[in-house]
């Protein structure tokens, strides 16, 4: 059965106050480097049907449930397939 | 005879039992909707209220809004039937893309529980006419994502058509654009909030009765 | 895995599994009862009690049970005390879920407080949050709708590099389960001090109401009766958890883990838990309860399904049988006696009438709770389990509940003691001047147990559901829990482990008095205990003395007071390396108001009130906030106990509320008058002139923490009647200023405004715990 | 600067709320085919230094701070890069 993996992530213009709060967090923990931080949700689908099956199921899921348009783009590939662009 | 008001529980619905009490403090009669409900038992107008509606999972309010009655919910405001969401009904209602925008993560990142005076920025809505208009009113928010956000073409038209219905008057407690509280829809009847007028409608339990004139607002609305 | 992969291992492990007949072929088969916190001895017996060695289900299940947590086999010949506090209210008490007590008007109200505290360690935010989920259980397992939660917390040092974390991940998580749940939280604690660094203390209590007839049995009665699992699937959170988490293995990660848990990580199991599966199964069971349609209910906590099982088969004196195959597994590969002990959260266990089975069903399903029917009751006086078939557990279920073993533990007073108390605080240096007090008052009310809890607090609901009379930071969390009457109970939770490092008799007395009267300055009438006891190792005696003086302490006190103990928990093995915590017991109490819109807000709101000052004030700095904020000291005396004077304090603040005398009150505690003065000013905004009473020394007068103390701001109408009432009744009281102006004005040696007062007093928290990443 | 991603899940035997949520809303849905979903965080990390320094560099991050280890586990890679074992 395939896997099917959705990344969220917030659009560019959107703030990322948990995202932010690491970076200002990096300090305190002594590391260094690291300039920005986004944090985004990944989900891990199993389902049923054809790589090509699957993914459509998958995308249509992310679509209407898994991300919300007005704050976040997602992305919907294979599990350790190539990158898939999402919707928009 | 009294008008009879809506109160949808979904399975997490917590403040459904203080939007019942509020109705009945305005004077009108509560009626209890439930989640899987296909009519709306012909009720003059409704409320989505409070609570982790599926438990908040994924996002708040993102998955009761597939509910059954959800669809009937959206059908009846589309023929204009008053429609308030508070807290998480808001975000019930901007999943559903009946008002604009959505709740985000507090920018503080933690759930506030804290009262807060807003100012009532329009009193042309079906929830608000009942206020003066620029009245501040000390009612509680409880969230932890209720910061609103909405791009800026949104912010511009909702602040043009005076959409803005409620605004944080002395301090923002989640980071909202343009201190936002709650915002309408173009036929000035569907109304979302993050803060708790049904918590504010008995001094004995909340810090003021200053939420009382929402529920009372609706009942000259609707006739 | 594929679905083949998946039932081949479900197979083989079916064919793998230890069963009774097994076991009797096998009777010199070595098993791991050592790494499952069994003793030689307690193995033994076991077998005395089967006439065979177990199998490896009935080994699990009798190592949870018998472990510290279930089977109280240290604290138990102590505990036996509170057996001589009943009164006829009590409806339930000591061995039920929780406590019940009659408010009268055909209501109930029962509470009980729990601990999650090396859960909360390991992982602080699903350890607290599962610890409020677990007592929550309790409270519905007595037919109770859940109320209301208070959290009492204890952390390490503010400033120490771990608290940042614990504290964080404590505090959402409580808020987290609690506000999903919607539950208001009415208040707690929050106290730190180095010897929780490397143990927190998070207690949850939860209190909740019923009609009194509709009080539910733990049983499991009437053989045919079927028996139902509803909630949650199992799957492999905290295996063990009572016995790793909550024993003497804790340090090493233990052997649960390893020979249970499975995995590379030597970590103990984490249970996961989720409020919203928790919110439908309160609202589920409430209709079950309403319809009348359960014969029996238990919730599963430590143990799991193991302690469901044995306790209702135990209390029902019959038999059951259970087809542990039918259980929902989360995964299916799960062996039984991982599915026995699993500690997944979220699950009810209820005993049914087969020709209602239907209904109970119906029910769950339309609140979308899964519910299976598991087993039944049977006349047998067993507890059997199969499997597949197959017979792994066969058992007299009381030996797994009540008779575990029960050890008279070594006692010895610590040795340390004697020099404790002979250093005391006399010799400290003390502020004089009025800017050494001013310095002091303003140094102690930002100091971390002092200042303002709102960075906790705000972080949880206090308004859901209407009722909230009065909440955090009031001295008590107080409750409508009847509409049409104003029937309502107040609630308070307080505990103070210096003092019960100094003495655990008095100390334990000390939180005893101080939640009862932070329920009354409210106005309500204590009425009933509870108490969730945090101690070290068992194995320790001096530890062992701790506790057995805290629970003399307490009963003893109780008795006096009339108060019965309700219940309660033990939370042995509190240790950060090889040193205990201070001994820490804490106490709630539950108060009741006829009439709820009576009650007493702490805030001075009204000009012109007088301020007096009722109780006795000596030089009392032993085990002071005082003394540790500016000394870092801890020894001497602790404060003395007068019950017969707290008694009294309650008749006279009781009596002011119900006749609306009085229109603030705020008991005395920690930081002493000083602190009690600046947390009334700020909560209702209006300052204090105060002027102390002649030929008082004015830093005892300020910073004391006698006990048996409270102010009052009463209407100048009223003093008259007030002041009369007190010397009626023989109750001490001073008159020491007048509510006024906005600042703290202290006569002949400072002022102060309340601007910046409530600068130092808010500024701590959010500056040592900030916003950032949970 | 590399941009590297972090991957964290809950681990398989720990309870995913969030994920059986979603699975029990397929239906209201009508979406049919997904058996599973399990979800879990992704983090896009903007590090200086050359790509095996900002592996390192995130990899530490994830560790201690993005992940929490006693109930997830993480994977950091280069974005678009191929995939790297975290911890444990
Ligand atoms: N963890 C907590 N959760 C909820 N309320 C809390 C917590 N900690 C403290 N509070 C509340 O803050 C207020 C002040 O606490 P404290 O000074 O300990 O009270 P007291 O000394 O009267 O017992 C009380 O209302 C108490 O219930
Ligand atoms: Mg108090």
């Amino acid at each position: 059965m395939p896997r099917v993996v959705v990344d969220v992530m917030p659009k560019p213009e959107i703030l990322d106050p948990q995202g932010e709060a690491i970076v200002s967090a990096l300090s305190t923990l002594g590391v260094s480097g690291v300039t920005s931080v986004r944090q985004g949700k990944r989900f891990e689908l199993d389902v049923d049907g054809d790589d090509q099956t699957a993914l459509e199921r998958a995308r249509d899921l992310a679509d209407r449930l898994l991300a919300n348009p007005v704050i976040e783009d997602f992305q919907v590939r294979l599990d350790g397939g190539p990158r898939e662009v999402g919707a928009q | 005879m009294s008008a009879r008001i809506g109160v949808v529980t979904f399975p997490g619905s917590l403040d459904d039992v203080d939007a019942h009490r509020a109705v009945r403090i305005a004077g009108a009669e509560p009626v209890a909707l439930w989640h899987g409900d296909h009519d709306l038992r012909g009720v003059d107008a409704v409320i989505l209220p409070g609570g982790f509606s599926y438990g908040d999972h994924l996002r708040a309010g993102a998955i009761a809004r597939f509910s059954p009655v959800m669809r009937e919910v959206v059908d009846a405001a589309r023929r204009g039937l008053p429609v308030l969401g508070i807290c998480n009904g808001f975000q019930v209602l901007c999943e559903a893309h009946l008002l604009p925008g959505a709740l985000t993560r507090n920018a503080g990142l933690h759930f506030v529980c804290r009262d807060m005076w807003l100012r009532v920025e329009t009193v042309r809505t079906a929830w608000t006419s009942g206020y003066e208009p620029g009245q501040e009113i000390l009612v509680p928010v409880k969230h932890g994502e209720g910061r609103y956000v909405a791009a800026a073409g949104t912010l511009a038209e909702l602040e043009a058509e005076e959409r803005v219905v409620f605004r944080y008057a002395r301090g923002n407690p989640n980071g909202s654009f343009h201190d936002i509280a709650g915002v309408c829809d173009a036929s000035r009847r569907v109304v979302g909030l993050m803060p708790h007028p049904e918590h504010a409608v008995d001094g004995l339990t909340g810090p003021s009765v200053d939420g009382v004139a929402l529920f009372l607002s609706v009942l000259t609305a609707h006739v | 895995m594929s679905d083949a992969a998946q039932s081949d291992a479900a197979q083989s492990d079916a064919a793998a599994v230890d069963t009774v007949e097994l076991a009797g072929k096998t009777p010199d088969e070595h098993q791991p009862y050592e790494e499952l916190g069994l003793r030689p001895d307690e193995y033994e017996r076991i077998h005395t009690v089967l006439g065979r060695r177990p199998t490896a289900a009935e080994l699990a299940m009798y190592s949870v049970m018998w472990s510290e947590h279930c089977s109280y086999k240290s604290s138990k010949v102590h505990l036996r005390q509170f057996a001589g506090t009943r009164t006829d209210r009590l409806l339930a008490g000591i061995g039920a879920n929780a406590g019940v007590v009659d408010v009268g008007a055909g209501l109930a109200v029962t509470f009980k407080v729990e601990s999650h505290n090396h859960p909360s360690f390991v992982e602080p935010y699903q350890g607290a949050a599962t610890g409020v989920g677990g007592i929550v259980r309790d409270i519905l397992a007595m037919g109770a709708r859940p109320l209301a939660v208070l959290d009492p917390l204890r952390f390490g040092a503010a400033d120490a590099p771990d608290t940042r974390r614990v504290l964080s991940g404590v505090v959402a998580g409580i808020g987290g389960y609690g506000n999903c749940l919607g539950l208001p939280n009415i208040g707690g604690e929050v106290v730190f001090d180095p010897s929780y660094a490397g143990n927190p203390l998070v207690n949850a209590l939860c209190v909740g109401a019923l009609p009194a007839d509709r009080l539910q049995q733990a049983a499991a009665t009437g053989p045919g009766n079927l028996v139902v699992l509803v909630g949650a699937k199992t799957g492999r959170d905290g295996i063990g958890g009572v016995s790793v988490l909550a024993s003497a293995t804790f340090d090493t990660g233990g052997g649960w883990a390893g020979s249970m848990a499975g995995g590379p990580a030597k970590r103990p199991s984490v249970q996961v838990g989720d409020p919203f599966t928790e919110k439908v199964l309160i609202e589920c069971c409430l209709e079950l309860f309403a319809r009348d349609l359960v014969v029996g209910v238990q919730d599963l906590g430590g143990a799991g399904l193991t302690c469901a099982i044995s306790e209702t088969a135990a209390a029902g004196r019959a038999g059951m049988r259970v087809s542990l195959e039918r259980v929902p597994l989360r995964e299916a590969s799960m062996e039984p006696p991982q599915v026995l002990v699993s500690e997944s959260q979220e699950r009810m266990l209820l005993i049914v009438a087969p020709p209602a089975v239907d209904e109970v069903l119906a029910v769950c399903r339309r609140w979308g709770a899964l519910a299976t029917v598991i087993g039944d009751v049977t006349d047998s006086g067993r507890l059997v389990v199969t499997w597949h078939g197959e017979t792994v557990v066969d058992v007299p279920p009381a030996s797994l509940a009540d008779e575990g073993p029960v050890y008279e533990r070594p006692i010895r007073r610590p040795a340390d003691l004697d020099a404790l108390a002979a250093a005391g605080p006399g010799s400290l240096p003390r502020p004089a001047t009025g800017i050494e007090l001013r310095e002091t008052l303003v140094r102690m009310a930002a100091s971390p147990n002092l200042c303002d809890r709102s960075w906790v607090t705000e972080q949880y609901d206090r308004y859901v559901r209407g009722d909230v009379v009065l909440a955090w930071p009031e001295n008590a969390g107080v409750l409508r829990i009847d509409e049409g009457t104003e029937r309502g109970v107040a609630l308070s939770v307080d505990g103070n482990g210096r003092y019960c490092r100094l003495d655990p008799y008095t100390g334990t007395q000390l939180a005893l008095a101080e939640a009862c009267r932070n329920v009354a300055v409210t106005g309500a009438v204590p009425l009933a205990v509870t108490n969730c006891l945090n101690f070290g190792s068992p194995e320790d005696p001096e530890v062992m003395w701790q506790f057995a003086e805290a629970c003399r302490g307490l009963a003893d006190g109780c008795r006096e007071l009339g108060l019965p103990v309700t219940g309660g928990n033990v939370s042995f093995y509190n240790s950060t390396g090889a040193v205990a915590i201070h001994p820490t017991p804490v106490v709630g109490v539950l108060g009741l108001f006829d009439d709820v819109t009576r009650r007493t807000p702490l805030g001075f709101s009204e000009e012109g009130d007088t301020i007096l000052l009722l109780g006795v004030t000596r030089d009392e700095f032993g085990g002071s906030e005082w003394a540790w904020v500016t000394h870092g000291h801890l020894g001497g005396r602790p404060p003395q106990v007068d019950l017969r004077a707290e008694r009294l304090l309650a008749e006279v603040l009781v009596a002011g509320s119900r006749d609306g005398m009085v229109d603030a009150a705020h008991d005395l505690s920690d930081g002493g008058l000083a602190q009690a003065l600046v947390e009334a000013c700020l909560r209702g905004g209006a300052g204090a002139r105060i002027v102390l009473p002649a030929g008082a020394d004015p830093f005892v007068a300020l910073f004391s923490e006698s006990a048996g103390r409270a102010v009052v701001a009463v209407p100048r109408s009223e003093e008259l009647r007030f002041t009369e009432m007190c010397d009626a009744r023989g109750l001490p009281m001073t008159r020491i200023g007048v509510v006024d102006g906005d600042s703290l004005d202290v006569q002949d040696a400072f002022s102060i405004s309340l601007a910046e007062l409530e600068q130092a007093w808010n500024a701590t928290l959010p500056r040592l715990f900030g916003g950032g990443p949970v």
